[in-house]
């Protein structure tokens, strides 16, 4: 049951151009940093990228598009990157904008089994071109497939090697609903620790999601808004 | 007229004790200034937070720990901590009491545009289709005209439609406005110094003035 | 945002003849003890119970049972329970059968804000007779609905006054489910504590969903099958 | 002739390294007893736990910790708790890799009877529809024969369902049958001692025998 890779390169080395790619974090918080990097060493090309941002230009994701590693975005906001734009207005990036809600439930969904679910989010706008329309208790609700996604890779705070995870705060995000997710699933941890070290009570994905897990490491963690209040 | 913390002042008096509250990025994030003595809030942020407290002190900040706009924040005694599709679940589900978020325009049914400018980079709708289609209650908090002069409150939007007949209330900087579930904007308020007449010639959808419209106390 | 009441008694008091009650606990094990005490005190009636069993004949909801407070169990296995197959011989009890993990999803549902899920349990049995079967990826899937409740009672190991939850070991089971589910959640616990007491990250249930919350007493915790093993 | 556990035993032959399994009451649970030097799986009971061990020592029972039988067991080091939700949820994802359970008839084409016997008290089908419905690879463990001395390898069941096409092998205490994706039974082994006459006279579904069977090694 020991799920352990020695490092990043280890465990996307079976990534292959084309995959589809459930990917953790919520802007730059709680992102797979070290898979993220050997993504990029490895140049796998023409990636399509579940995440609900698209990073920084220098930073998260923009490091893949930077290299034009990416073919496809599927996010809710992608507001924060230069590079992004310009691919984008140029044709080089597919990307599909998804109510934030319905990424989250889309990811939850195939980590329950469940092919699709009815959500209100996008109900008589565009995103609801094409899909199907039901009425419960006399409320409209657009029916939304569940992702279908090669790999999900994913930051937790604490794991151990039967890869069970644990997130830290706001970094949960979409974290454990992509490790759920993902047909084959990769988490990068901070601290990689001996099964029974944590508290079946705490854990908060369950390791029968997770395939691969290591040790990530020099963890950069950039903060996106730094706001402060002065101490009083 | 009422500047930006202005209108988040006015929309603070709407809170209710034990709300829990979702609020959108700019003059909505204001109002967390201007909560009533004696008012006790809870602040939905949908990264997974309930229980947002104020912005760290500095020094302080913690990467892993920030809200919806990507702010560094702070938790506070009772704060909890869950994943984004429990934060939508609980939003669908109509626990969040009180949505606030900023639009670019408003129909006089409730329809609500804010995320799509034709012919602009478009950045996503993020989290608020699904806050518009589910929250039991939505304050829209708004500049009444946009930058070239032109009304916000309309007969029907012209931008890409976040949600439809969603919008209760709104706020702007002339006065406050009941969307009514028949269609049109009820004016319940003016902000000071505001006329009933400037208001009527800002404000392009079905008006609705019954009576003597006081000016606003806050 | 103080939802404390001071006992079960008053956490029960507005449970009027005929709700529908989604009730926490999987056997004997997680049940909310004393607001199942007090309703039999109350004696409220002809009871709709959303719960996965139907207690034992002195103890869970055979107490209920006992005094003929229920017209309808909806649960998955009602096995353990004398009284129970008397008053369903009689046709005195309704009992509506459905599979454990349409029973939990559907109870998730309502917390989740989705009207109706799709699973493929029970697919080409009496189950799903008269359900919408649905065909996804050449899977066949019912489609069945969000649970109702007007109220779902609970029982955590530790809340705080705020309604925020955690839940110890396989006592949690159906618990968080219902505490969503439910219309007004009542939830008792084993330890009330002060706002802040509680890890933010480990709150299994965020106190949103509970409106009424208590400190239990009395916990009988009772055994349905006691297991052992000898010293070796 | 193998007895219960002689059924667990043979079953127990089919774990592989790192499975995740689910096993049902009855025989099923006698499997863990069994599972082979160098093979370490993990046991999910779908009230929610992975990682279930060994009853308690006398005196060490938690009442807040039990199985799906309700008995009262241990964890693991590795152990994780979860919602009853989440549990069927990666039951219905294919996470778990076998699911081995009683019935009371299994017909050619692999469809299952274990939870209702017409006339008699229905206790309900706990989670075994979910789990019939859901698991990528479901051995059935039961005695070839009813107390009738009537095969439970049928044609097509009698009984009410618990689903359909779903079982892929049986364990009976006679031999072992992988159920064909094209429909019948076909005969793997025989258990010790046991002749494929007494098979064939024993099977009243399509009973598929090619070449030598051999006798089991257990």
């Amino acid at each position: 049951m020991n799920k352990v890779v020695a490092n990043a390169v280890e465990a996307v080395k079976d990534i292959a151009d084309g995959s589809t790619l459930m990917v953790g974090g919520f802007g730059l918080c709680g992102i797979p940093e070290n898979s993220i990097a050997a993504l990029v060493k490895k140049n796998v090309k023409n990636l399509t990228c579940i995440s609900n941002n698209a990073g920084v230009d220098d930073f998260g994701l923009g490091l893949l598009l930077q290299q034009k590693q990416i073919k496809k975005m599927i996010s809710s906001y992608v507001g924060e990157n230069a590079e992004f734009e310009r691919q984008l207005l140029s044709g080089e990036l597919e990307v599909e904008l998804i109510p934030q809600g319905t990424l989250a439930t889309r990811c939850m969904a195939a980590g329950y089994g469940m092919p699709a679910i009815f959500t209100p989010a996008g109900v008589g706008t565009e995103v609801a071109i094409g899909k199907e329309v039901r009425n419960f208790n006399g409320k409209d609700y657009l029916m939304e497939y569940a992702f279908d996604a090669d790999f999900a890779i994913i930051k937790a705070w604490k794991g151990d090697k039967h890869g069970n995870l644990i997130y830290r705060s706001t970094s949960r995000n979409f974290n454990p609903l992509m490790a759920m997710g993902g047909k084959i699933t990769i988490a990068e941890v901070e601290e990689l620790v001996e099964p029974g070290e944590l508290d079946p009570d705490q854990i908060h994905t369950p390791g029968i999601y997770v395939h691969r897990i290591f040790q990530g490491k020099d963890y950069e963690k950039r903060i996106e808004q730094r706001t402060v209040r002065a101490k009083g | 007229m009422l500047d930006k913390n202005g209108i988040a002042k006015r929309i603070a008096k709407e809170l209710k004790d034990g709300y829990y509250v979702n609020l959108g990025i700019g003059i909505p994030t204001l109002v967390a200034n201007y909560i009533p003595h004696g008012v006790s809030v809870t602040l939905q942020s949908e990264n997974g937070l309930l229980g947002m407290g104020p912005f760290p002190f500095e020094g302080e900040e913690d990467p892993d720990l920030i809200n919806a706009g990507k702010q560094t924040i702070t938790t506070l005694p009772g704060s909890s901590i869950f994943d984004s599709a429990l934060s939508f679940g609980m939003i669908r589900a109509g626990k969040v009491d009180l949505t606030i978020l900023g639009a670019m325009e408003v129909s006089e049914n409730g329809d609500i545009a804010n995320w799509k400018i034709p012919g602009k980079m478009v950045k996503g709708m993020g989290g608020a289709m699904d806050l518009v289609a589910s929250a039991k209650n939505i304050i829209v908090a708004m500049q009444h005209v946009n930058k070239a002069g032109e009304s916000k409150l309309l007969p029907a939007c012209t931008l890409p439609l976040t949600g439809t007949n969603c919008v209760k209330k709104i706020v702007t900087e002339l006065g406050v406005f009941d969307v009514l579930p028949e269609g049109g904007f009820k004016l319940l308020e003016r902000a000071p110094g505001v006329s009933v007449e400037h208001i009527k010639n800002s404000t392009a959808g079905k008006l609705i003035i019954e009576g003597e419209i006081p000016e606003m106390a806050i």
